[in-house]
């Protein structure tokens, strides 16, 4: 209804294949940008900052990362918090043990240790398929919390076993308020969300979804099997990694292992589906939804003047019911409803 | 055209020398030599001791009952299965331990009987998949989209748009394949073949549950294909006229052995054929 | 620049001067808009000119140009023009043989083609007509093996070109500026209800001063954007997408393909639309047909804003007091279903869209004004070069053609007949002296053979061909095409044959719309198996029986119609078809032929007879033949009593 | 030595009790292709049910236990007609997906009903070492083991009977040889199903109140599910004998390195080493011990 396409045709590849071809899309992209880069930090609270917008950020960056592998190389992982453990931590150790290392070099090489984890228990995904592989990504999330909880030089010899992050300085300046924190990881997320569209439109992204659509016609039209899903595994290990190193140092401060456990695995698994599998926006959309719902409940239930045992209990019943009902009634997710009203205003006033 | 027509065109003032009806390539050299092939799964024998040969250019039909193994003979010569027995020699090369990958390597590409499309994909990226043999960048690269790599990405839209251009499907390209109907997907399919720019075509039953008029746009196209990029063709048919009148030779499978090979009209007239297969004796 | 002296070579020159970098030509290639602006253009009709002259062509000769709407066929002509010889363009989706008698008239020594669908049918010919020489092919799929001497491609036909420009410094622009105005620029035939088609000669002078009227007239800039894709050989593509666009510079846009052009334009989104009334009412019947499956409420907002359109739309284009109250709704409106809705049809952006070349229905022609689309009539004949009066902003009436062009004088002879005295009138009949005498009187004035008449606002409103005119036994006028026309403004038919002439009563053919008849037995479930079973389907002849009757009523409100009310009528069992030769290439109904064909279906009409057996003969789009058989319902319709009028 | 065989009995007898729960796996996957991720959880919400029964309305195990049985045939008749029936025809995987949710809600839903502490079970044998085999081999084997052993030898045994001798039964394995073929012959599938999530909710109690007994009723029960995975990596998806001798195979290895090799690296592997046992296996057999080849066909 909103959308005026008429006359905006393209002359150039180029155009044609950008990521937002359509005129209103990239205007309205532009006024989110700018509303979460100059108005927000200027009119959220501090609470809506650090409760709400980081982890929101955040736990998008970790669903894109389980998107690129589930939604769109088609292989299920149930651990997602382990690599994201595996990046907190290894960053950690880095800015620990290497003085004067830079912290966003310090992420990324937490994201590779996270990637190189993953491409290790990804080997599996070469033989075994669907549950099988799901079992041996919970495996991974098993042996990677043992080892941060048994291997006391990974924690600094902690004796509680919980760490502290250091402060994020980065040229001199301190990311030590909300908003600040905020504004650093909404640049990271926004540049890596960019990035993993990019790929996703290459041939990376076909060779991934080939793989996902039809993996025996993907090996005969010549992409390489191993190659392809180590990749996924890499890069979606990669993006958790650097999630979790956010998580540890920009939304927790201070983290034991058990904070990367199965439950938060399956909270970003339940993003991805709540939100679109295989859909950047959908884990977008699936981070905001899994986020604000407990806020939402507790609302509720505050006003109800419900029990928090109570509440805490619906709480997972909601979640539970969510997944079944998203399940059921559109398995694709918040990004195919948003995709279909799109579609339905760009058709306005015609049904299809 | 009519007889007065046919009578004037040999007369001098003709600018134009005769249309060429046949204006097929002449076929080249043995380029694929197959020597006694067996395949076995388990104990089940799906080929036996098969040998023959394909030419350069041309169209090489193979026919046979449900279960006779064609489609098992075709996934032996794009490297799916591996013969127990017999040598595969490819442009005067004897293969050895060619896998799928090596084979779409080495220009063979190939349609398969079941559409094997990527369903969540749209027509042009199911097209643009059949170049990632031809992409060089890597993926980081590709993840800044930039520089080098978007101009590879363009150069091959470009070769992806011929094809869809060839292969007149303009109006779909950007339709998620899952959408489309049957005749169309295998359309694509045969697009995403082509866009590997592949030596010899491996089409699995390319005509299967199309009717009349696909059909015929779909011998068009694998003639169309067949001059104008002079691939070589395999195909597996089960529609004998469609067989008989694009094929150069034919090979007649039946229970995993060869029980024929030679001419559409050789084959026809090849009692074992009749009686295995054809059920009718030729006129 | 001395007036005498334009052409369009040198307005291409002029282009290329004053505009090189604006965009000339777009076409939809590979999934991209390929665009070239006028200097490029300029160099390419440079090259093609050459290389047409290193072939032979010369002064005088006439150019063949036969494909669909691409740029590189648009400066074949520019090319042949160059030359100062004739650029000829035949409708593309003719079969050879009918292409070989302008091949033969127009003495084709040289053409330039599409594709080898073309080239195929030209060679069929060959043995015929041996004097077409060289053929040149766009499209170079499937051509490997053509081995013909005189086949080139239009790539090598350009390089040879430039070579040849090298070679002979100086001589392109000798031959430009050899040009007069007076040439001849372009041969259009003219398909033509009866008899061989003629060759229409414009010149220069001519074409470009129906371009020039026309641009002035609607004050069309470089900025404008048209979509080509009507026949090239049809004078209506001839005036806008090359004369207009030549004299205001704009950008011709070619779609992809055939099948795409609703993508393409609503992508395109053109400033400036053409379309015969044929295109518009698809447009409409498949919005309708579309709106049928939205929801409850859409389908509510939708019909109350279309309400709200009729309303007052058509007079808030045209800048008349409306109330503030229907002008917030209009807005509304606006917002919700108009602006959408041409979004959606790819009209968005038009300023100014013309029709013309059949009656416009009149709920058709207001429905795309009340939603804001600036549509207006105009009406011209091939010989006028399509201009003769125009529908100025403001004095839009959906039953005149509009007012006089500038520079045109019209007149009307006794018997009604439309009489044109214009410069934009052709130079003759191409080898036809008789016609073209016939054609035009010893005053200068073109008989277009028309019927009209001036209503008190001085705007022309066509009746009928002035030849099918008739009169019935009681004498009253009979004009078959008004009725015929009327009829064919309901959705359902398509089509429309009535007889009457010399008659004591009027009887029909009607072809059913397959599209929207077919769509309203699914929704009813009325199950069908093909053209022939639906028409004949008692429902559907209840369908038609409607329209008929409320065309009567309509007559019946005309004091000099009413005597013409449908009495008898019946449903044509197979579709009328140009491959029959039952409608032209324009999709004009050949009167007599039908007459003549289905002479057993007249006689049964006017005997009374309750049904008629019949079996005639079809060509298949593949070019096989076959019989329909049916036994044909006849029916009688309501008459009403003839109405007073009243002032 | 001695040591040695008690540690390696006591695994073997723990793996029968994961066993127990893979079984109920099985059972599900083997007819609807459904990985049952909920399995634990409903291992959870039977025990809890059980004892909030006896809580509750103060009766004893064995009226509470009628009541649990019951309440756990509602249970699976309802995920069949909420949960399965509506996802029909839907890929594996999300229907796995769909388990999971199935689990949250249920785990929350129990703890709703019963409160979330950790509550003590009393079956009617305690867990001490059995007196007869210290005696005679002097060995270390809790009686309770050897009875859940029992109960665990007595439900497989009624299973396999209800399977080869009634007519559900016979339904049951057509259907999970061809879901297509079993509707042809007129076999009501969504039935079926509802029978198996039922029986699937009874061994789950069986479970439930074998675990809840020895370690308590508390939510880490519903991780008991995450135990019964490699065995069933080991034993293959659809076989009934492979989940018991995986069972066996897991509880024993994981036992013996706990003993073994835990206290070089710091102990604490048993939640890890069964999945890493069953993948290196799966490495070498990628359908399990006892499950189907599965041919793929292009």
């Amino acid at each position: 209804m909103l959308y005026r396409e008429a006359g905006q045709f393209k002359t150039s590849y180029q155009a044609d294949g950008q990521i937002f071809p359509i005129l209103q899309d990239r205007i309205a992209l532009l006024a989110m940008l700018a509303v979460a880069v100059v108005a927000v930090p200027l009119l959220a609270s501090p609470y809506v900052l650090s409760a709400i917008l980081i982890p929101f950020l955040i736990f998008s960056l970790a669903a894109l990362g389980l998107n690129i592998l589930t939604g769109y190389a088609g292989q299920l992982s149930l651990g997602t918090a382990a690599f994201m453990a595996v990046g907190a931590f290894a960053s950690y150790n880095f800015i620990l043990r290497i003085p004067g290392l830079p912290v966003l070099l310090a992420f990324v090489l937490g994201g590779l240790s996270a990637a190189l984890v993953g491409i290790a228990f990804g080997l599996p995904s070469l033989r075994i398929r669907g549950f099988y592989l799901a079992a041996a990504t919970l495996a991974t999330q098993f042996f990677v919390v043992w080892c941060l909880t048994k291997i006391p030089y990974l924690t600094n010899y902690s004796t509680s076993g919980v760490i502290t992050a250091q402060p994020i300085v980065i040229l001199g300046y301190a990311f030590d308020t909300p908003d600040r924190k905020y504004l650093l990881v909404l640049a990271v997320v926004a540049v890596m969300a960019l990035l993993a569209k990019n790929m996703i439109r290459s041939n990376v992204g076909r060779s991934w979804m080939a793989v996902r659509d039809m993996d025996v016609a993907a090996e005969v039209i010549g992409f390489r099997l191993m190659r392809t899903k180590l990749l996924a595994f890499a890069v979606s290990s990669f993006y958790c990694g650097v999630a979790g190193a956010l998580y540890a140092y920009a939304y927790l401060g201070t983290v034991e292992p058990e904070a990367y456990n199965l439950d938060l695995s399956f909270r970003i698994l339940f993003m991805i589906i709540i939100g679109g599998v295989g859909s950047v926006l959908g884990s977008f959309l699936g981070a905001a939804f899994i986020v604000l719902l407990p806020v939402l409940l507790n609302v509720v239930a505050h006003s109800l003047a419900l029990p928090t045992s109570v509440a805490s209990n619906l709480e997972l019943m909601v979640f539970g019911a969510l997944i079944i009902f998203f399940l059921i009634v559109e398995p694709h997710g918040l990004a195919r409803l948003w995709q279909i009203g799109k579609e339905k205003l760009r058709l306005w006033p015609f049904p299809h | 055209m009519t007889e007065d027509a046919q009578m004037q065109m040999n007369e001098p003032e003709a600018h134009f020398g005769a249309v060429s009806t046949d204006g097929r390539r002449p076929t080249g050299p043995v380029i694929l030599d197959l020597k006694n092939i067996s395949l076995s799964f388990g104990g089940v024998r799906a080929l036996t001791d098969i040998s023959f040969d394909v030419r350069q250019h041309e169209i090489r039909a193979i026919i046979g009952p449900n279960g006779a193994g064609k489609s098992s003979m075709l996934n032996v010569i794009n490297g799916v299965y591996r013969p127990q027995q017999g040598q595969i020699a490819y442009r005067g090369e004897v293969r050895k331990n060619m896998d799928c990958h090596a084979a779409a390597k080495s220009g063979i590409a190939r349609t398969f009987q079941n559409i094997a499309l990527f369903k969540g994909m749209t027509v042009l990226d199911n097209i643009m998949t059949g170049r990632n043999l031809k992409m060089k960048s890597n993926f980081l690269m590709q993840a800044l989209y930039w520089g080098p790599a978007r101009r590879e990405e363009i150069a091959h839209r470009i070769k992806a748009e011929e094809i869809i251009d060839f292969l007149e499907i303009q109006a779909i390209r950007k339709t998620p394949v899952g959408r489309l109907p049957y005749g169309l997907q295998k359309r694509v399919e045969l697009g995403r073949a082509l866009a590997a720019e592949p030596e010899i075509l491996l089409l699995d039953e390319p005509m299967a549950g199309m009717n009349v008029e696909e059909k015929q746009d779909m011998c068009r196209f694998i003639l169309d294909v067949n001059d104008q990029f002079g691939t070589t063709i395999v195909l597996i048919e089960h529609d004998m006229g469609v067989v008989m009148d694009i094929s150069d030779r034919v090979v007649v499978l039946d229970y995993g052995k060869k029980i024929g090979d030679g001419t559409p009209d050789e084959v026809r007239c090849n009692q074992d054929v009749i009686n295995a297969y054809l059920g009718v004796a030729c006129a | 620049m001395q007036k005498e002296h334009e052409t369009f070579p040198r307005r291409l020159l002029a282009h290329g001067q004053v505009r090189p970098g604006k965009t000339a030509f777009r076409e939809k290639y590979l999934g991209i808009w390929q665009s070239w602006n006028w200097a490029q253009v300029n160099d390419e009709v440079r090259a093609l000119a050459c290389g047409l002259a290193a072939l032979g062509f010369q002064r005088g000769m006439n150019l063949a140009i036969i494909g669909d709407n691409r740029p590189r066929l648009y400066w074949s002509m520019l090319a042949a023009q160059c030359l100062g010889g004739v650029p000829v363009p035949l409708y593309q989706d003719a079969p050879a043989a009918d292409m070989a008698y302008v091949l033969e008239n127009a003495d084709i020594q040289f053409a330039i083609v599409e594709d080898q669908e073309q080239v195929d049918k030209l060679l069929e010919l060959q043995s015929l007509y041996p004097h077409v020489r060289h053929i040149v092919y766009d499209d170079e799929r499937g051509m490997r093996h053509y081995r013909q001497q005189g086949l080139l491609s239009f790539a090598s036909l350009q390089q040879m070109g430039r070579a040849w420009d090298q070679a002979h410094p100086g001589f392109f622009d000798a031959q430009l500026a050899e040009g007069r105005g007076n040439d001849n620029a372009i041969i259009l035939y003219t398909s033509g209800t009866t008899g061989k088609p003629k060759g229409v000669c414009q010149t220069h002078a001519a074409l470009l001063a129906a371009g020039d009227g026309g641009a002035g007239f609607e004050q069309l800039t470089d900025k404008e954007d048209i979509l080509s894709y009507l026949p090239m050989a049809w004078v209506g593509d001839c005036l806008f997408s090359f004369a207009q666009a030549m004299s205001a510079g704009f950008t011709v846009n070619c779609p992809e393909s055939g099948e795409t052009v609703m993508t393409d334009m609503r992508e395109i989104g053109p400033t400036y639309y053409f379309a015969p009334p044929r295109v518009f009412e698809n447009m409409l019947t498949t919005v309708m047909i579309r709106m049928e499956d939205a929801s409850a409420i859409k389908r509510r907002l939708f019909h109350y804003f279309m309400d709200v359109a009729r309303r007052c739309g058509a007079q808030i284009l045209d800048n008349k007091p409306v109330p503030l109250a229907d002008r917030l709704r209009y807005a509304a409106g606006k917002l919700l279903v108009y602006g959408p809705l041409k979004n959606v049809l790819g009209m968005s952006r038009i300023r100014v869209a013309y029709t013309a070349g059949a009656a416009i229905g009149p709920d058709l022609f207001r429905f795309y004004r009340s939603i804001g689309v600036n549509l207006k009539q105009f009406y011209g004949s091939t010989e006028t070069c399509a201009y003769i009066c125009l529908q100025p902003d403001g004095q839009i009436k959906f039953d005149s053609v509009g007012l006089p062009a500038p520079g045109v004088e019209v007149k009307l002879a006794d018997n009604g007949e439309v009489l044109v005295k214009s410069p934009t009138l052709m130079d003759c009949y191409y080898k036809r002296p008789d016609a073209t005498s016939e054609a035009i009187d010893a005053q200068g004035y073109f008989h277009t053979g028309d019927a009209g008449l001036f209503d008190v606002d001085g705007h022309l409103k066509i009746i009928d061909r002035a030849a099918d005119v008739g009169r019935m036994n009681s004498g009253a006028i009979f004009a078959p095409n008004y009725i015929e026309n009327k009829l064919k403004f309901f959705p359902f038919i398509k089509e429309a044959v009535v007889f009457g002439h010399q008659r004591d009563e009027v009887c029909a053919f009607i072809n059913i719309d397959m599209e929207a008849v077919g769509n309203w037995a699914e929704r009813r479930s009325i199950a069908y198996s093909g053209y022939t079973d639906l028409a004949a389907h008692p429902a559907v002849y209840g369908l038609v029986r409607d329209c008929i009757e409320q065309v009567n009523a309509d007559l019946a409100a005309e004091p000099a119609m009413s005597d013409t009310q449908i009495h008898r009528y019946l449903v044509l069992h197979k579709e009328l078809d140009p491959d029959d030769d039952e409608l032209t290439r324009t999709r004009k109904v050949r009167r007599k032929f039908i007459a003549e064909k289905y002479a057993v279906l007249i006689a049964a009409l006017y005997e009374g007879k309750a049904s008629q057996y019949i079996e005639t003969q079809v060509k298949f789009e593949d070019g096989r033949s076959g019989v329909v058989a049916a036994d044909l319902k006849i029916e009688a319709s309501k008459i009403y009593p003839a109405v007073q009028a009243a002032a | 030595m001695n040591f040695f065989f008690e540690v390696l009995i006591g695994g073997l007898l723990s793996g029968v009790m994961y066993a127990l729960v893979a079984i109920g796996f099985v059972l599900i996957y083997k007819a609807s292709g459904v990985f049952n991720f909920a399995q634990g959880a409903m291992v959870y919400f039977a025990a809890l049910t059980c004892v909030g029964v006896m809580d509750k309305l103060g009766v004893s195990l064995w009226i509470a236990l009628p009541i649990t049985v019951a309440v756990m045939i509602v249970l699976g008749l309802a995920i069949e007609r909420v949960v399965l029936r509506p996802l029909v025809n839907q890929p594996e995987i999300t229907l796995f997906m769909a388990t999971i949710g199935l689990a949250f809600f249920i785990e929350g839903l129990a703890q709703l009903m019963f409160g979330a502490q950790v509550r003590k079970l009393e079956l009617p044998i305690e867990d001490v070492p059995s007196q007869y085999l210290m005696d005679n081999y002097n060995i270390l084997v809790s009686q309770f083991d050897i009875m859940a052993a029992a109960v665990c030898g007595l439900l497989v045994t009624t299973l396999a009977l209800l399977f080869s001798k009634t007519r559900v039964g016979r339904a049951l394995r057509a259907v999970a040889d061809d879901h297509q073929a079993a509707l042809a012959v007129g076999i009501p599938l969504q039935r079926i199903w509802a029978v198996l999530w039922a029986v699937a909710g009874i061994v789950a109690l069986v479970a439930g109140l074998l675990w809840g007994a020895r370690n308590g009723v508390q939510f880490a029960l519903t991780f008991v599910a995450l135990k019964a995975l490699p065995v069933l990596i080991l034993g293959g998806f659809t076989s009934m004998p492979g989940a018991i001798v995986g069972g066996l195979v897991i509880g024993a290895s994981e036992k013996l390195a706990e003993v073994y090799i835990g206290p070089l690296v710091g102990g604490g592997i048993e939640g890890w080493f069964p999945y890493v046992l069953a993948l290196l296996f799966l490495l070498v057999r990628p359908e399990g011990l006892f499950g189907e080849k599965i041919i793929r066909r292009i």
